[in-house]
């Protein structure tokens, strides 16, 4: 029993699960930030063995749609300037996100402004569907990805 | 001839199922009797218009030979071959045999995806690019024998497409490094050389050149970028009708404010009229305007069609057929053939 | 079985190493077996063995004595003599010393030492020589982990069973307990150590005993165990959980008092260290020793653990914040951490143990007093930054904890800081000679100091639940003279003020929430002291009551303001009644009970009527005697408006009324039904009802008063429900002779048992416009007073009663079915006790009920007046229920009420209900083909009604679930109604055979898909467990009615429930076989399901269930895979979010089926 | 009389000498402390510094040796081949072939600083890579410098 896991997942967090919702029976309910950040929470860091949000590298805040155009924008925070799993970071959000929500959405993600050393490239790269694609074929970023994915959903 | 006057109207003729994952990139056979697609599934699909129903089916599944997704496709000019890029490094050759497809050859040397192959105008010569940032030339030897003309390194980054001139051999790469670059041979030494780069200080692009193609006559060139633009080339005819080979390309103009996202294809039709496909679901055309002539020509929107496809569209191919019939391909994993007609 | 010829095989196939485990069980069964009935004994059976117990070959030895050892330990219930035992245990004795055979011997020492006094039991110099044999022998540290628990038990049972003879092994013995337990790491064992420990230091419990020696060494070795540091793999079945290790620690810690020396520092220093659960340990620790080492030890170290407790409370991360809960008002209003629990508790602890001392070092502290100062130097809540916000609350904490310790503590902290308190707020002025004197002319126009406010109240709290602790305390000849009580006299007055100016003050911006909460918290606490209790006079507690009414009836806009002083009130109230202060009494009931009843009358447009109810039922709830005050205020407020209401119609009464009923139903009936005492109020208000109506022959209520009826009569049944048979009969009594006295119902007195029925004005257009509107009344209310009744009471003239229902019931009047369902139910039959010939048996009533003729045959069309004399003609309500009559209107009806009918019966367990059932049935199966479907039904002759009138098969269908729901409107416990256990199940059983065999023959869509219907109602109101029983019957159905409810929206409740029943038995264990059997044909209906577009939780069910689904064997469910996937993918576009979640829950089980790997 | 004032002289004088050098020496005491410092460190510095630079060279030199040799070897296995049948390979890869030769002898082994070293070395990946493909064989040199590949691995 170590500090580490007395404070694992704070109150803070666990608060933020469903308290906002009131489901309304009638009204159709938008596709909302706390909706995304509920899908992404639980992926874990391909480094350490603690979830994006324990990390604080997302948080609610940091997600941003627009229902209308179909649009989603991520920015995430990875834990260190050179964090070289910046790039395996974001194919996780990309992944989760395209099996789990309507594809006809549009999703940007980005690093938070200043929060890595190259920003500029990894967005590019984060963006450019190719490579994202050719990435996912790479059976090494693959099981990467997957673990992260998966390792703490049982 | 004048578009602006007959009001045009694109209409959706068919809507051809099959690949289960993106749809990477087309192409119509000289003839346009066939359409090649290629996509996520790791499969090359051959569709054929049947003459008695004049809808599309799927003639050919061209499958397990590439392990990986198959990026672009080129039919040789001849129509008899047709070459097939793939993410797993690979080039294949397939070759119509009695009725049916087979691979008569794969060329091996790039060091990870390949994205682009293209035939040059005669043949004889073929193209591919990579992410390894190298650009390959290949001769056609009798036999279905490929041999590596030379390995063309100059980009910084990820090249995204390769494109033969139309009329001459003269290569063109457009690449993640922003630049467009063109390719020549000096004397016929066997050594090529980047003999002309347009990046943004030749009012370039300003992030990644997806794709370019030509209009007929070979003396202008249409780009297009990650940066929401669209951009005309141009060079002097002359000098390369004089067979001088080369000569240089200038910015002619940039249509911006059209898709607010990616633009992935752009394809110049024998009319004159580009189409372009993008990330943001639709297909916009563009005709030269002889309206102001005062600055050189401009380009100006003839039409457009918002939620072309349900998701990104990668490809938009004219036939070279009579009526000008469009083929495009997206993400959703259809591809649907157009036809821009008068309206009716 | 068991043959002593065989027993050399038994032995050999245990000593056999190479033998399964099994196999070897087995025979130390067999050989148990011969032994436990003396086919063999003992001796023989050692001698038998004689060779493997000496053997040199260690294995066979080894095995051999384990043989006999495990026997032993099944022998623990037979007799055995002495000497045997002797002779055994000195065997395993000196088998200890052969550390090959260690486990044997150890199993063995055990199983004897464990034995029954009763059935022969080891010697205490046996023992003892088992002790000694131990120590020298066993290293207890080398063996592996099922050896030394094996050891450590031993240990555990010498010293509970043999204390005194291993008691004089002193030293010898401490010493081989430390060697033994030293650097022990397994949990189940260190639970024996701690606990070995525990009783060791209860054997030598005087300083200079052997233990006093070791106490030192002892303790290093518990010592660093805590704080418990539990790293097991949750792998490892460990059925020890930390608490109880660290509990059992506590204990060994606090064995003796010969650890304080050690235990203590060691408790401080660790304390001190930055993990939260070294520091609660440490606390809790704390509190136990304080007690077990006793206040001589421990007076040198108080001020020690003063100083780490305050920092433990001060340094904890604890987020101040006040919130509504209601523990606010009576407790701190800042939210508390473990650590600060825990500490408050020691320090409470300490001050009991030794207040001189700790209070004096309380009071003194440095830190309190500079924080006192500088907290108390802002003036709001919202200027005092975070951090003095932990302090400040800190410090009320203790000082809370230390005044209410007791009279002396609470002298001591008044003394020191309330004057000091008083200063700052500005309520005091020092006179010539220093003292400190209330300042009455103080004018409250600014906002008062809220640290200074806030620790005040915390004193106030102190005391007052220290005088309402200690009932000695509270005769005044005690405590008035208390320094503290004469300072809190000087001032109360002067503090009410304050605390009130506090309120004025505030609006509801929360800059001013921290002042509403304390004002309010100030004036409660200075209104809850004791009754004769000096300090606080009655006029003050007066006022405060008059202040919080105030508030009540002006400030209701103020949310939180208004809310905590109705809570405020409330427990004042129930303060009152719990201390039984008479005079407090007094002054609540003419302030505040008085003031809120009338509230209930006059009629200004201030505090809104929902307020009102809600002020009112909540301060109903504060003692009974108040509650009988709000009941008739309340009861009287609804007459008068229901007065209104009869004589000018009027409207707004009626809405009021109706507000009033339901709060009376619903708020306060609950609250008084458990009480008794309250039935005369309660038959009253029944019986005024009743009054009021007879009374009022005028009668003009508009018809569309249908909300006023309907909570009328919920009213009249509760009331009703909750009186004695006497007080029934009485209002049943009045009732009927109101009803009697209506024009429109002529009841003679003399009716034949099967006579003819006067239906009057028996329309196509059924509604009960046909009635006058009073009769409508007079009626319902009858009828909901009659469903009320329990079984013994009276019903005067019941035959009559039952035709009037009867002709009612084919008006359609609901409530008249339903209390004939309640008659029949409650009714007692022929054969038990004796006739009275006025009474109605229920064979009577049922005789009535279906042998009157209703209806004339010849009589077509609308009919006036109907008499069946025509003996061939006429028609009883079966007849009718099968449309013997060509109007579908009046089948309708007759069906309706027969289900009513049916489910009081059914309820009973009466076989007539089968009869009913079939008559339902054939209604499904004769009317389903006429009408189409769903609900309009082109019936010959009144086509022009087509859409109003439901279809006969469908009410058909439906009344089956009117049998099988329960009811809250009739029919149920409250209301008396006798149920037979299980008869859901019963009905379930005997009427599905039935309906899925019609299903077969039925050829006619519509006839199946009413069916259905009927199914799917039986199905989703039978307890889950029955339907289990027969899953594989059901399934199938249920899949087919599924689909077809699915294609009509009206259906979407019955269609929910049918899917919760299928969801039900997806997650069933028992349903699993079945479920897997159809796992295809399930699936694909869920499918169909996840698209519905009328409901939104069916869809999210459906989905859930396919998750459910995915967990089904892998070779299953496979296939259907990318069809699940293909149709959930839909899902993931779905308008409600909630749906949208359960289809991601649902991709990701069915996507990851394909690569459980992945999930690791 | 007269003869004493310059014993006296002479007498302090010396004393001033005396008392001068003593001071002399105090004074630089610091300093000198300071020089053999900086000597001592210096050449310890040069010491290590040169036996570190040794082993980087001979590190690198060894890399880069070992794939010219790669290529050498495979030059002379095809050349060899082209000798048993001279239309073995086509005219373009015999071409290419004599072109590494000559660019394996251009290598300037013995100058590290020639900074046309590295163009050489690229070009030689190039034409090697050419030739690889053109005969679409798997021959491939992975030795120092490749074996970070697998670190690259999960690039994209």
């Amino acid at each position: 029993m170590t500090l580490g896991l007395i404070n694992a997942n704070p109150v803070v967090h666990a608060k933020k699960e469903r308290v906002a919702r009131t489901e309304d029976l009638h009204g159709d309910d938008a596709v909302d930030p706390l909706e995304i950040y509920d899908f992404v929470r639980d992926i874990r860091d391909p480094e350490h063995p603690y979830s994006l949000e324990q990390l604080s590298v997302l948080s609610e805040e940091s997600i941003t749609v627009d229902e209308k155009l179909g649009r989603i924008l991520i920015t995430f925070t990875p834990t260190i300037q050179h964090c070289s799993m910046a790039t395996v970071i974001g194919l996780c959000l990309r992944v989760k996100l395209k099996h789990y929500f309507p594809p006809h959405f549009k999703v940007d993600i980005k690093v938070s402004p200043g929060s890595h050393a190259n920003e500029e490239s990894v967005n590019k790269q984060l963006n450019d569907k190719e490579r994202v694609a050719a990435a996912l074929e790479n059976p090494n970023l693959r099981q990467l990805v997957d673990e992260c994915l998966y390792s703490n959903e049982l | 001839m004048d578009f602006s006057e007959e009001g045009l109207e694109l209409k959706e003729i068919q809507r051809l199922e099959g690949h289960n994952d993106k749809v990477w990139s087309l192409a119509w056979n000289p003839t346009s009797t066939l359409l090649a697609s290629c996509s996520g599934d790791k499969t090359v699909r051959i569709w054929q218009r049947s003459p008695s129903t004049s809808s599309w089916h799927c003639k050919a599944v061209l499958e397990e030979t590439h392990t990986r997704t198959v990026r672009s496709c080129a039919w040789s000019p001849s129509g008899k071959l047709l070459a097939t890029a793939s993410f797993d490094a690979t080039t294949a050759i397939w070759e119509l045999i009695g009725d049916d497809f087979e691979c008569v050859s794969t060329l091996e040397g790039h060091e990870n995806e390949v994205k682009s192959v293209s035939w040059n105008a005669s043949g004889s010569l073929l193209a591919t690019c990579s992410r390894d940032k190298s650009v390959w030339i290949w001769e056609v030897q009798p036999g279905n024998e490929f041999e590596c003309v030379s390995v063309l390194q100059g980009h910084t980054q990820d090249v995204k497409m390769v494109q033969w001139h139309p009329i001459m051999d003269v290569l063109f790469s457009c690449s993640y490094d922003n630049t467009v670059k063109i390719w020549a041979e000096d004397g016929d030494s066997d050594d090529w050389h980047c003999v002309q780069t347009l990046g943004e200080s030749n009012n370039g692009h300003t992030s990644t050149v997806w794709a370019l193609s030509f209009n007929p006559e070979g003396d202008k060139m249409v780009t297009c970028s990650d940066d929401l633009t669209v951009k005309i080339w141009d060079t002097d005819s002359i000098t390369m009708q004089a067979g001088e080979g080369y000569a240089p390309w200038k910015h002619l103009c940039t249509l911006s404010g059209y898709h607010d996202r990616t633009i992935f294809s752009a394809h110049w039709s024998r009319e004159g009229i580009i189409a372009t496909g993008a990330a943001d679901d639709a297909i916009r055309f563009f005709v030269e305007s002889k309206d102001g002539l005062v600055d050189g020509p401009l380009y100006k929107l003839m039409l457009k069609k918002e939620q072309a496809h349900d998701m990104d569209i990668n490809s938009v191919q004219w036939s070279s057929g009579e009526n000008r019939l469009l083929a495009s391909a997206s993400d959703d994993g259809t591809i649907k053939i157009w036809e821009l007609a008068s309206i009716t | 079985m068991a043959q002593l010829s065989q027993l050399t095989q038994y032995i050999e196939s245990y000593v056999d190493s190479s033998r399964s485990s099994t196999q070897q069980a087995a025979s130390v069964d067999a050989i148990a077996y011969l032994l436990k009935n003396d086919i063999l004994t003992l001796e023989t059976l050692v001698t038998e063995m004689g060779m493997y117990l000496t053997t040199t070959d260690n294995i066979i030895r080894t095995r051999g004595i384990l043989l006999l050892a495990e026997l032993l330990t099944r022998l623990a219930s037979k007799p055995l003599d002495n000497v045997t035992i002797h002779s055994l245990i000195s065997f395993f004795t000196d088998r200890l010393a052969d550390w090959r055979a260690l486990r044997g011997a150890l199993i063995g020492c055990l199983a004897l030492m464990k034995r029954k006094s009763n059935m022969g039991r080891v010697t205490d110099n046996d023992a003892r020589a088992v002790a000694q044999a131990y120590l020298e022998n066993v290293q207890v540290q080398s063996l592996g982990q099922h050896d030394r628990k094996l050891c450590f038990e031993i240990l555990e049972c010498l010293l509970d069973h043999y204390p005194e003879s291993v008691a004089s092994l002193g030293d010898d013995l401490v010493y081989g307990i430390c060697g033994a337990i030293d650097g022990e790491k397994d949990p189940r064992c260190l639970m024996l150590t701690f606990h070995i420990v525990e009783i060791l230091a209860r054997l030598f419990p005087d300083p200079s005993g052997p233990l006093a020696s070791f106490a030192g060494d002892l303790f290093d070795i518990l010592g660093c165990y805590f704080p418990i540091h539990f790293t097991h793999p949750q792998g490892e079945d460990v059925d020890v959980k930390r608490d109880d290790l660290s509990r059992a620690l506590m204990l060994a810690f606090s064995s003796t008092t010969l650890f304080e020396p050690f235990a203590i520092p060691l408790l401080l220093e660790k304390l001190s260290s930055s993990l939260p659960l070294a520091k609660v340990d440490s606390l809790k620790y704390l509190s136990n020793c304080l007690l077990k080492y006793g206040d001589d030890r421990m007076t040198k170290h108080v001020e020690a653990i003063w100083f780490s407790v305050k920092d433990a409370i001060f340094c904890s991360e604890q987020e101040p914040m006040l919130s509504l809960a209601s523990e606010l008002l009576d407790h701190v209003g800042f939210q508390e951490n473990e650590i600060v629990t825990e500490a408050i508790i020691l320090l409470q602890k300490v001050i009991l143990e030794n207040s001189g001392l700790s209070l004096s070092l309380i009071v003194g502290d440095k830190d309190i007093n500079t924080i006192v100062n500088t907290v108390t130097s802002f003036r709001s809540y919202n200027d005092i930054p975070l951090q003095s916000k932990h302090k400040l609350c800190a410090i009320g904490r203790i000082l809370y904890v230390s005044a209410k310790a007791s009279i002396t503590c609470c002298n001591r902290v008044f003394e020191s800081f309330f004057f000091r308190l008083m200063d700052t707020l500005g309520l005091s002025v020092r006179n010539s000679s220093g003292d400190c004197l209330p300042n009455f002319d103080y004018v409250f126009s600014e906002r008062l100091n809220f640290g200074a406010l806030y620790l005040c109240i915390e004193l106030l709290a102190a005391c007052r639940d220290l005088v309402v602790g200690s009932e000695e305390l509270t005769s005044k000849s005690v405590s008035a003279q208390e320094s503290w009580c004469c300072m809190l006299h000087s001032f109360s007055s002067l503090l009410m003020k304050a605390f009130s100016s506090v309120l004025d003050a505030s609006t509801d911006k929360d800059a001013y929430e921290a002042d509403i909460y304390s004002g309010v918290k100030g004036l409660q606490i200075l209104a809850t002291f004791p009754g004769e209790f000096l300090p606080i006079s009655k006029s003050i507690f007066e006022n405060v009551l008059l202040t919080f009414i105030s508030i009540i009836v002006e400030d209701f806009n103020k949310t939180l303001l208004w809310k905590l002083a109705l809570k405020a009130l409330v427990q004042i109230g129930s303060f009152i009644d719990r201390f039984h202060e008479s005079e407090k009494a007094l002054s609540y009931n003419y302030i505040v009970v008085e003031k809120i009843v009338s509230l209930m009358f006059l009629d200004d447009f201030g505090l809104p009527f929902q307020l009102r109810l809600e002020a009112i039922s909540d301060i109903g709830t504060t003692g009974l005697n108040v509650m009988l005050k709000i009941v008739q205020g309340l009861e009287d407020a609804i007459f008068a408006n229901l007065s209104e209401v009869y004589v000018h119609g009027n409207l707004k009464s009626a809405k009021i009324a109706v507000q009033l009923l339901e709060c009376y139903s619903n708020k306060l009936l609950p609250g008084i039904h458990g009480a008794g005492d309250f039935e005369d109020v309660l038959s009253r208000f029944a019986v005024n009802i009743w009054n009021q109506i007879e009374n009022s022959m005028a009668f003009s209520v508009g018809a569309q008063e249908n909300e006023l009826l309907n909570a009328t009569m919920t009213a009249m049944k509760l009331a009703v429900g909750s009186c004695s048979e006497g007080s029934q009969g009485k209002i049943i009594k009045k009732a009927y002779s109101v009803l009697s006295s209506c024009p429109s119902f002529t009841l003679m007195e003399s009716m034949p048992i099967t006579g003819t029925v006067q239906l009057e004005g028996l329309q196509h257009t059924q509604d009960l416009e046909c009635f006058s509107c009073r009769d409508k009344w007079v009626i319902s209310l009858f009828a909901s007073a009659i469903i009320a009744v329990r079984p013994q009471t009276h019903i005067p003239n019941i035959r009559v009663v039952l035709h009037l229902f009867m002709t009612n019931l084919l008006k359609g009047h609901v409530p008249a079915a339903q209390a004939l369902g309640s008659m029949v139910n409650k009714l007692c039959p022929k054969s038990n006790g004796v006739e009275i010939s006025s009474t109605c048996t229920l064979e009577d009533a049922l005789d009535i009920i279906f042998n009157t003729s209703l209806w004339d045959s010849h009589n077509h069309g609308p009919l006036k007046r109907c008499s069946g004399i025509g003996v061939d003609n006429e028609m009883g309500l079966a007849n009718l229920c099968l449309s013997a009559s060509n109007c579908q209107l009046l089948q309708v009806c007759a069906i309706e009420g027969l289900a009513w009918i049916g489910k009081g019966l059914l309820l009973r367990g009466h076989e007539k209900v089968k009869d009913i059932t079939m008559i339902f049935l054939r209604c499904l199966l004769s009317s389903g083909g006429i009408d189409n479907l769903p609900l309009n039904q082109g019936s010959l002759e009144n086509n022009q009604e087509q859409d109003v009138l439901p279809s006969v098969a469908k009410s058909a269908a439906d009344a089956f679930h009117v049998l099988m729901s329960d009811s809250e409107i009739c029919l149920n416990k409250r209301f008396h109604a006798n149920i037979r256990p299980l008869y859901k199940q019963r009905f379930f059983s005997s009427v599905l055979p039935i309906l899925v065999s019609s299903m077969a023959e039925s050829r006619l869509s519509n006839t199946r898909s009413m069916l259905y219907r009927a199914l799917a109602h039986i199905i989703s109101d039978t307890p889950l467990i029955a339907v289990l029983s027969e899953a594989k019957k059901i399934i199938p159905i249920l899949l087919d009615s599924l689909s077809i409810l699915s294609t009509y929206n009206l259906d979407k409740d019955i269609l929910y429930n049918l899917l919760l029943v299928l969801s039900g038995i997806l997650m069933d264990k028992n349903g699993q076989e079945t479920v897997v059997e159809n796992a295809h044909v399930i699936i694909n209906c869920l499918i169909g399901l996840v698209g519905y577009p009328h409901m939104m939780v069916v869809r999210e069910t459906a989905i859930q269930c396919l998750v459910a689904m995915s967990r089904l064997p892998h070779a299953r469910i496979y296939p259907m895979r990318t069809q699940v996937l293909r149709s959930v993918q839909k899902a993931l576009d779905d308008p409600k979010r909630a749906v949208r979640h359960e289809a991601v829950r649902c991709r990701q089980a069915w996507a990851s089926i394909a690569s459980r790997s992945l999930h690791f | 009389m007269a003869s004493q004032p310059p014993v006296t002289a002479g007498a302090t004088g010396t004393a001033a000498a005396s008392i001068q050098d003593i001071f002399d020496s105090s004074l630089n005491l610091e300093e000198t402390h300071f020089n053999d410092g900086f000597t001592e460190g210096y050449n310890a510095g040069l010491i290590s510094g040169k036996e570190e630079a040794k082993q980087v060279g001979l590190k690198f030199g060894f890399q880069v040796g070992e794939e010219l040799g790669f290529y050498r070897g495979c030059v002379d296995v095809w050349n060899s081949a082209i000798e048993v049948d001279s239309t073995r390979f086509s005219s373009r890869v015999q071409k290419s072939i004599k072109q590494m030769e000559e660019l394996l002898q251009k290598y300037p082994y013995f100058d590290p600083d020639d900074e046309s070293a590295q163009e050489i070395m690229d070009n030689l990946r190039l034409k090697f890579r050419a030739i690889c493909a053109t005969l679409s064989v798997k021959l491939e040199y992975n030795g120092f410098l490749k074996s970070s590949s697998e670190a690259k691995d999960i690039e994209f």
